[in-house]
C-alpha cells in the first residue's frame, strides 16, 4: 500500500507562497518522491490570499489530497482559511511572529520565521524560503538537495539574491535542529526528524499510522529518472516530441502558458510562434499553417474554443489536420477563469453549425497528457480532421512526476502522401473506403487543388448536388469511424469482475483510481473505466465493461452530466451521476464517498 | 534590353483552370482575374509554388479559377490563413483575395495585424461597395445614402476608406487599381507581388448586378502624378482623403523586415541560447 | 379528404420562373385556395436552372409535394430535368418554340409562348407571364384575379410595364380558350377548363380522380381571410407583433430576408434596424439593446450562429433576453447555403463552453413561425434569457397561406419590474424560488448594477466562491425549468391510439402530417408528435407519447440523428432514424414510407 | 462669472460605488478612474442615466467601482454592445472603456465601425501596451523588441497606432491623455463626453506589474501646442505619427450627425410613407 503525505502553504499572495511550494516539490521530486501539486489564485490582480499544496508519495501520486497532513501558515488568515482543511492530529508549522493558533489539537511547531529573515538575515522578502528549510528538516529532507534546488531556481540572473536564499534555507533547518531537539507528540527527535512523515492513506488516517523511511526511499529509487512537469508544460513539451512546427495562440487563462513556453522553445525547434489578433486568427493560422505541410496547433480556454467554432467545422470540412487544447475553466461566458471545470464537453463534441467530424481527446494526468498530445497530432494527420484536446485548470495547472518520457519510442505519424506520377487528374477529396484521400501540399506539382469549407466533389469543386453532399458527409464521418478503429484506448482499473463501475473523463481519473483502490480495500467491488478518446468513443470497451455492472457511476465536473448524457445518447446507459460544479477539483474522498452510498444501498 | 524584358514567358494562359468562373456577365471580378493572370504570367511565379486564399462572397470565388494551390476558406479570414500558410513555407509565394465585405466587416479585424507583422502576402481586395454574394446589401464601403436591400431609406453611415486606413496601420506597400484600367491594375498587382511585405491593392471593381458602378468609377479615376512620392506618408494620407475623385496607382511603399526574415531573426536568436533537442528540454524538468 | 394539385415551373434563371410561380401562387392564395410554395435556386451567380413548384389545394398545403401534377417547361433543359418528376399521366406544359417533348405519356399543352410574347406582344420579356396566363386558363383559375395580381406586383414602379404584362398574361389566356377548345384526355374543354384538377391526395394518385370544382371553393372561402407569407416573413412580421424593437444583423443565406423586411418596416414601428460588421456585432448589439430595456433579436443562419456562440453564452449568464434566429442550411462550414438541413440542433442546444442555458423554440409552418416567433420573445422576457428559433431553408423561404392572425389576440409578456422603493440594496440577480431576478433598466433610480458575464454574487459582484458558483449555476438552470412548466407545447396528430409514432421537429411537420394521413388511410395506426420547444423538453409529453408505442421513426434533416440522441440522451428513447442529408427537403412521400417500412415489418 | 461655472456641484465621490478596485498598487488605471469621476462629476450625468460598457481585462474592470449601470461584457466586445445600449435610448449617456488587447486585437474589428456609424459614445481605452490580466504578453501596442512572456527573444510586429487608425476611420473625435497627468485626461474625457458623435481618449496607463513605463512615458509627453488646428486632420494625422515623442490634448474633431440622429431621421423618412401598424403591414400579403 502506498504512502503519501499532503503538505499546504498559505500565505497572501507575495508572501512567496509558490514559491515555496515550487522549491518542496522539486527538491522532492529530485529525492525520488512522487509528487503532485495543486494551487489557487487570488480573484484579484492586486493580490489575496493563495495556497499551494503539495502531496508527496511513495507511489505515483494521483490527486491533491483530500485533507492537509501539515500546514505551513504565514499568516492569521491563512491560518483560519485553511485550518479547517487539516486532519486531526495533523502538523501546524508557523510563523510565530505573525500569528498564534488556538489549541486544535494540532502539532505545533511555531518559528520566529519574520524575525529570522528581518533581523538574522536581513533580507525580509526571504521569510518563504526560511520556512522552506524548517518545513524540509521537519519532514526529515535533506539539507542539500533543497540547497541545489534553492540555488539553481532562485537566483538565475543574481547571484547575490541565490546566496541570500541559501543562507535563508539554511537558516530554516538550523532553526529547527536547534530548537525541536525533544520528542513531541510525533515522536519526532532531532534524531529521528523525518523519515517517518509518510502516512498510509489506506489502513488508518492518524498520524500513528507511519510509513516507511524516506531514506529508504530515496536510496532505493533512481532521482534524475523522473520529471516534474505541470499538465500545460506536458502539452508543450508533447506538441515538440511530436513534431509540431506551429503555433499561433491568444493567451487566456489557463492555457496560455502553453504558448509561452512554445515561445521560448519552439523556434530552438525550427518552428514558430505566432500571437495573434484573437483566437479567430490563433486557429485559421494554425489551419493555414497546417494546409502549407507543418504540424500546427492553438492552445485556448473555453471563450476562446467558443470563438473558434466556424474554423474548427472549416478544417473538418476541408479536411485539414489541426491540433486544438481547450484548457476548460468555470463557465459559462467569462465565469471564473481560475477554477476548473469539465463544461465545455458538448461544445468540444458538437461545437459549431452543420455536423463537422472532429475527434476528442481528454489526457488523464500530467504523463497521459504528454503522451496523449503526441497521439492527437497522429491521428490529426491519419484522419485529416480537427482534434480537440481536452484538459481543464486542474490538470493544466497541477505539477506532477512522470517517469522520463524516453524520446526515441514516440512513434510520429506521417501524412500519406498522393502518389502524382499515376494520377492523370488529382482528386483531393477521393472516395474511399476508409473516407482517407491522400493530401498534396503547395509547392507538390501536379497536387494542384482548391481546398474549401463549400461542399464540394471529389476535385474540391463547389457541388451542391444532393448525391455529391450525401457522400461528402458520409466520407468525411467514415474517418471518424476509422479513427475509432484504430484508436480504442482506455484506462481501466480496479476489481476485475466489478458491479459497481466508476466512469469519468479527463483530469478527475486520478481521484476516482485513488478512490477505487479505497473501496477495494473496504471490500467493494468496484472499477473504473476512462476512454481516452471522447470522439470517437471506444464502443465495445465501454458496452463491455458496462455490461456487467449493477450500477454505473459517471463523475464529472459539470452540472448538466454531459458525459453521461452522453453515455446515454450512444449506448442506453444510465447512470448515477456524481458531479461538482463549484470551480473545485474532486477529491479521492467526494467519489470514494459516492461509491460507497452505491455499495451501502446495493 | 527593355523590350526583351516586357517578353512574357509564361503566358496567361497557363494559369487559367478548368472551372468556368461563375460570376455574372460584365462582373469586374472577370478584369481582377484577367489582370491577376497577366501579373502572374509576368512575374513568372510556378503555378505549383502559388497559394491563394480567399474567403467567402462572389470576389472570393477566384481561386478556383486560377490553376494553383488554393483554400477558399471561410467568411473574413483570409488574411491569418494566409499568414499562416506564409510562415510555415516562406517560399510560397501568397496571395489574398476577396470582397470589401470580407476584408473590411467581418474580416476587418484582420487587417491591420497582417499590416503589422508585415507577412510578405499580396491582399488583392476586390471592391464593389456591396454584398455581391448575398444579394446587394450595403458594404463598409457603400457610399451614404446608398439604396440596398438593408438600407431602403439609404445608408446613414459613412463609408470606410481603405486607404487611409492601410496607411494608418503601416502596410507597407498600398495601392489602388481599377478593373476597367486593366493594364494598370496588372502592373499594381505584378508589383504588389515583388514587393517584399505585406502589400495592398484596393481594386476598385463594380458589381453589375447590385451596384453597376462602372460609369460612376470611369468619370471619377485619375493617375496619380508621376511625381508623388511613394516614401511620404503624408502625401499618401493627402490622395487617401481625395473623396470625390478616385486615384489610382501607388500610394505608399516602406521597405521593412518582412514577418518571416523576424522570425527567422528570432530563430537564430533563439538557437544561440544552444541547439534543441527534446531530451535536453526534458532536463530542465528533471 | 382533401384534394391538391402540384404545378412545377421549370427555366433558366432570368426566363421569370419565380415571377411566374409567385403570380400563379398569390393570384390562387386571394381565391381562397391554400397555397405552399417551393423553389431552388442557381447554385452560380450567373444563373442556372431554377425551379418554382407551386402546391394548391381546398385544406391547407403542408409540404412542397412529392410529385408535379403539371409540369410548365420554359426549354428543353427544364424539360429534361424535371420530367421525371412528373407523375404518370401529368400535364405538360410548354414552350413549343423551344422543345420539342417525347411521348412520355404526359397530357401535352404545347404554346408558342416565344413567339407570343416576341411577335406577337414585342415583349420578349413577357413569356413568363403569358406561359402564367395559359396555365391559369387550363388549370380553370379566373382571368380577373390573375390580373389583379400582374398589374398590383409586375409594374408597380412603371406603369407601362404594368401594362405590357396584363397584355401578356391576357394573350396567354386567349391561346389556350382559342386553341384548346377541344376534349381531350383530361375531359377540358373550353367551357370546363379548370374546375376539375385538384386531385384526390388518398384516394388514388391518376388524374381520373378530379377533386372539388375550384369555383366551388372560390366562392365558399373568404378569398381575404388569408395571407400568402414566407417564413421568413412570418418571422419579421411576428417579431413586430412581438414588439421587437431592435434588429442587427449581418447578411447571410438563407436569413437575409427577415433583415431586409425590417430594414424597411420597423422604423416605421419606432425601432431601428443595424447592419452590423458581423454577427458577433450583430448579437452584441442587440445584448445591448436588450439591456437598455428594448425588445431586441437577431437573425442568422448556421456559420452566423457559429461566431455567436461566446455572445449567446454571456447573455446567459448575464441574464439578457435576447431572440436569435436560425434559419439553418446545409453545413458543415459554407457548406450549400441555398440548401436545407436541420444540422445545427446540437449547436443550438449546446454551442458555446461552459453551461448556458437557453431556451431553443422549433416553428413547423409558416403560420407556427408567425406565432412562436412572439413565444420565443415572451419567453426571452420572462425568463431573460437567449431564446433561439430554429428555422431552416425549406421553412424560411417556402411560403403558405395562412388565416390571417387576429393581432388583438397575441398575447405579449411585459418584463417584470423590481420594486425599487423597497429594496434598501437592489440585487439583480437575487437567488428566488423560481431563479427569476427582477431586472432593473437604466434610467431606473435605484436599480444602478453591472451586469456582467463573470460569475457573480446576488449583486452582481464578482465573485469566484464555490457556493456562489453553484447556487448561480443552479438559478440558471432554474429558470429554464420553469419555462418548461410553462411552455410545453406540443403538436400531437393521427391515432388516438398508435402503435408507431412520428417524432421530429421543425420544417418537417408538414410532411410528417400528410404521412401520417395517408398511413392511417392505409389502416396503420400511426401519430405524429412535434414539441415546440427543443429545450427544455417537454418530458411528460413526449414520454407518454413514446410510452405505448411499438415503434418510434424520428424525422430529421441531418446525418447523425440529432434529435434522436437527444431523446436517448433524456429518456432513454430507442428509436428508428429517418434522415435526409442531400440538402433537400423531406417529402411526405419519403415518411409515408418509412411508416408503411416498419408497419409490415412490425 | 467664469469662476461660478467652475464649481463642481457634484462631488467626484458621488461616482464611487463600494466596490474596492481590484487593481495592483500603483496601476494607471487607479488615475484613470480618478479622472473618470471628476469628468463625471463636472458633466453633471446622473448615475441612473449613465451606462458604462467593458470588455474583459484588468482595465475592464473599470464599471464596478463607478455607481452607475454598466455592462461588463466580454473580451473585445464593449463598442458593438455599448452601441446597442445607445441606439436602444439615445437619452443615456454612454461610456465604453477598456484595454489596448481588448480594443485594438480582439475587439479591433468593431473600432472603424463604431467609427462610420458616429454613434454617440465616448470610447477610453486604458492602453498599457501589455495584457495585463493574462499576465504580461505583448499587445498591439507593445513596442517591437518587447520582451514579454509570448516575445521572450522580443517582439517582432510594429506597433499599432491607435490615433492614427481612429483618424483613418473618420472618428469624429479623438484625443490622447495620460494618467499621469490627472487634470489633462480629466478635461478630454470631460470634452470627449460632451462632443456629439463617436469620441476616443486614448489614455496612456502603465501597467506598474508586467509593464511600468511610467519613466518611459513621463519622459515623453508633451502638450499639443495650442495652435493646433482641430479640424484639420492632416496635420491631426501628423501628430499622430509622431513616435519619439507623445502628443497628449485634443487631436481632431468633426461634427457630424451621430447616429441616432441619422437613424431618426430613417424613422421619418419611413413614417412619411404611412404610419404604421400591425394589421395594415399584413395586408400587403393578402
Ligand atoms: C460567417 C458568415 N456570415 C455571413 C456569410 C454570408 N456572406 C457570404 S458572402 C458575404 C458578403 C459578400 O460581400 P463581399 O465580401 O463584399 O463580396 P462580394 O460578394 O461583394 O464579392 C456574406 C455576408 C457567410 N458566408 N459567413
Ligand atoms: C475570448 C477571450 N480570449 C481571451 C481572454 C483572456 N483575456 C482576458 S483579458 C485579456 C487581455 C487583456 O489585455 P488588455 O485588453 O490590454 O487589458 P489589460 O488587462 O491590459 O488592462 C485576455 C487575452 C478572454 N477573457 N476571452
Ligand atoms: S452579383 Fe455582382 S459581384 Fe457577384 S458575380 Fe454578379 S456582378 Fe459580380
Ligand atoms: S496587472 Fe497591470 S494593468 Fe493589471 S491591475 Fe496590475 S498594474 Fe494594473
Ligand atoms: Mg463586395
Ligand atoms: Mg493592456
Amino acid at each position: 500500500m502506498s504512502k503519501d503525505m499532503t503538505v499546504r502553504i498559505g500565505g497572501e499572495s507575495g508572501e512567496g507562497v509558490i514559491t515555496a511550494g515550487e522549491v518542496l516539490a522539486l527538491a522532492s521530486a529530485r529525492l525520488g518522491l512522487h509528487v503532485h501539486t495543486y494551487r489557487t489564485y487570488p480573484a484579484e490582480m492586486r493580490g489575496g490570499p493563495a495556497i499551494f499544496q503539495v502531496r508527496l508519495g511513495d507511489q505515483p501520486v494521483l490527486s491533491q489530497g483530500d485533507i492537509a497532513d501539515v500546514l505551513l501558515a504565514f499568516n492569521t488568515e491563512a491560518y483560519h482559511n485553511n485550518r479547517g482543511d487539516v486532519r486531526p492530529n495533523g502538523v501546524l508549522i508557523y510563523d510565530a511572529d505573525a500569528l498564534k493558533p488556538a489549541d486544535d489539537g494540532f502539532i505545533y511547531y511555531g518559528l520566529p520565521l519574520t524575525t529570522i529573515a528581518t533581523r538574522q538575515l536581513g533580507y525580509s522578502r526571504g521569510k518563504n524560503i526560511v520556512a522552506v528549510g524548517a518545513l524540509a528538516a521537519i519532514l526529515g529532507l535533506p539539507q542539500s538537495a533543497l540547497e541545489t534546488v534553492v540555488g539553481e531556481k532562485l537566483g538565475r540572473k543574481n547571484e547575490q539574491i541565490a546566496r541570500k536564499n541559501v543562507a535563508a534555507l539554511i537558516a530554516g533547518f538550523d532553526y529547527v535542529h536547534t530548537n525541536f531537539s525533544r520528542t513531541d507528540r510525533l515522536g519526532i527527535t532531532s534524531s529521528n526528524i523525518g523519515g517517518h512523515l509518510l502516512l498510509d492513506r489506506v489502513e488508518g488516517r492518524g498520524l500513528s499510522a507511519l510509513g516507511t523511511p524516506l531514506a529508504e526511499r530515496v536510496e532505493a529509487g533512481d532521482p534524475r529518472g523522473q520529471l516534474l512537469l505541470s499538465g500545460n508544460q506536458a502539452i508543450a513539451l508533447g506538441a515538440l516530441a511530436a513534431g509540431c512546427k506551429f503555433f499561433a495562440g491568444y493567451p487566456i487563462t489557463p492555457a496560455t502558458d502553453i504558448m509561452e513556453l512554445l515561445a521560448a522553445e519552439l523556434p530552438r525547434f525550427g518552428g514558430n510562434v505566432v500571437q495573434t489578433e484573437d483566437e479567430i486568427a490563433a486557429l485559421s493560422a494554425a489551419i493555414g499553417a497546417s494546409y502549407a505541410g507543418v504540424k500546427a496547433m492553438t492552445a485556448t480556454s473555453g471563450p476562446g474554443l467558443s470563438l473558434m467554432s466556424e474554423l474548427i467545422n472549416l478544417a473538418s470540412t476541408a479536411e485539414i489536420p489541426v491540433v486544438i487544447v481547450d484548457s476548460q475553466r468555470a463557465g459559462p461566458s467569462t465565469g471564473m477563469p481560475t477554477k476548473t471545470e469539465q463544461s465545455d464537453l458538448n461544445h468540444m463534441l458538437y461545437g459549431g453549425h452543420g455536423e463537422a467530424p472532429r475527434i476528442v481527446i481528454a489526457p488523464t494526468s500530467v504523463e497521459d497528457a504528454f503522451y496523449k498530445i503526441v497521439t492527437a497530432f497522429n491521428l490529426a494527420e491519419r484522419y485529416q480532421m480537427p482534434v480537440i484536446v481536452a484538459m481543464d485548470q486542474s490538470l493544466s495547472l497541477r505539477t506532477q512526476t512522470i517517469p522520463r518520457p524516453q524520446t526515441d519510442d514516440i512513434r510520429i505519424v506521417a501524412r500519406e502522401v498522393p502518389d502524382l506520377r499515376q494520377a492523370v487528374e488529382y482528386k483531393r477529396y477521393a472516395l474511399t473506403t476508409s473516407g482517407v484521400s491522400a493530401r498534396a501540399i503547395p509547392s507538390e506539382v501536379g497536387g494542384l487543388h482548391v481546398a474549401t469549407g463549400l461542399e464540394h466533389d471529389e476535385y474540391g469543386h463547389p457541388s451542391y448536388d444532393p448525391y455529391v453532399h450525401r457522400s461528402m458527409v458520409a466520407k468525411r464521418y467514415q474517418k471518424l469511424a476509422e479513427a475509432g478503429e484504430e484508436f480504442r484506448e482506455v484506462h481501466r482499473f480496479g476489481a476485475a469482475a466489478p458491479n459497481i463501475g466508476v466512469v469519468g473523463w479527463g483530469s478527475t481519473e486520478g481521484a476516482a483510481r485513488e478512490a477505487v483502490t479505497l473501496a477495494q480495500a473496504k471490500g467493494i467491488a468496484v472499477a473504473g473505466l476512462y476512454p481516452s478518446a471522447l470522439s470517437p468513443l471506444p464502443e465495445e470497451e465501454i458496452t463491455s465493461f458496462a455490461r456487467s455492472l449493477r450500477a454505473l457511476i459517471v463523475v464529472e465536473a459539470n452540472y448538466t452530466g454531459q458525459f453521461a448524457g452522453l453515455l446515454r445518447a450512444k449506448y442506453g446507459l444510465d447512470s448515477i451521476h456524481l458531479n461538482r460544479f463549484d470551480g473545485l477539483p474532486f477529491t479521492a474522498e467526494d467519489i470514494f464517498r459516492k461509491i460507497k452510498e452505491v455499495a451501502d444501498n446495493g | 534590353m527593355a523590350e526583351a524584358e516586357m517578353v512574357t514567358r509564361r503566358s496567361p494562359l497557363e494559369y487559367k483552370s478548368d472551372l468556368k468562373p461563375v460570376w455574372c456577365a460584365g462582373c469586374g471580378a472577370y478584369g481582377a482575374l484577367a489582370s491577376l493572370y497577366r501579373a502572374l504570367a509576368n512575374i513568372e511565379v510556378r503555378p505549383e509554388n502559388l497559394v491563394i486564399v480567399s474567403g467567402i462572397g462572389c470576389t472570393s470565388r477566384l481561386p478556383g479559377f486560377v490553376k494553383a494551390y488554393g483554400f477558399h476558406t471561410v467568411h473574413g479570414r483570409s488574411l491569418p490563413i494566409a499568414t499562416g500558410v506564409k510562415v510555415a513555407n516562406p517560399a510560397l509565394t501568397v496571395l489574398a483575395v476577396g470582397g470589401d465585405g470580407d476584408g473590411l466587416a467581418i474580416g476587418g479585424g484582420h487587417f491591420p495585424h497582417a499590416a503589422r507583422r508585415n507577412v510578405d502576402i499580396t491582399y488583392v481586395m476586390l471592391d464593389n461597395s456591396v454584398y455581391g454574394q448575398t444579394k446587394g446589401q450595403s458594404s463598409p464601403t457603400s457610399l451614404p445614402d446608398a439604396e440596398t436591400k438593408t438600407t431602403p431609406y439609404g445608408a446613414v453611415e459613412s463609408a470606410l476608406n481603405p486607404m487611409a486606413m492601410a496607411l494608418a496601420y503601416d502596410v507597407s506597400f498600398i495601392a489602388q487599381g481599377y478593373v476597367g484600367n486593366a493594364q494598370q491594375l496588372t502592373d499594381i498587382i505584378q508589383q504588389a507581388m515583388r514587393h517584399k511585405g505585406f502589400s495592398f491593392v484596393h481594386a476598385l471593381s463594380p458589381c453589375v448586378t447590385f451596384n453597376d458602378s462602372y460609369q460612376y468609377l470611369q468619370s471619377r479615376v485619375f493617375d496619380i502624378p508621376q511625381d508623388h512620392d511613394v516614401h511620404d506618408k503624408i502625401k499618401a494620407f493627402q490622395l487617401a482623403l481625395i473623396t470625390d475623385r478616385l486615384p489610382l496607382g501607388v500610394f505608399y511603399v516602406d521597405n521593412r523586415p518582412t514577418f518571416e526574415e523576424e522570425l527567422e531573426a528570432v530563430r537564430q536568436k533563439a538557437l544561440s541560447r544552444g541547439k534543441a533537442s527534446i531530451d535536453s528540454l526534458l532536463d530542465h524538468f528533471a
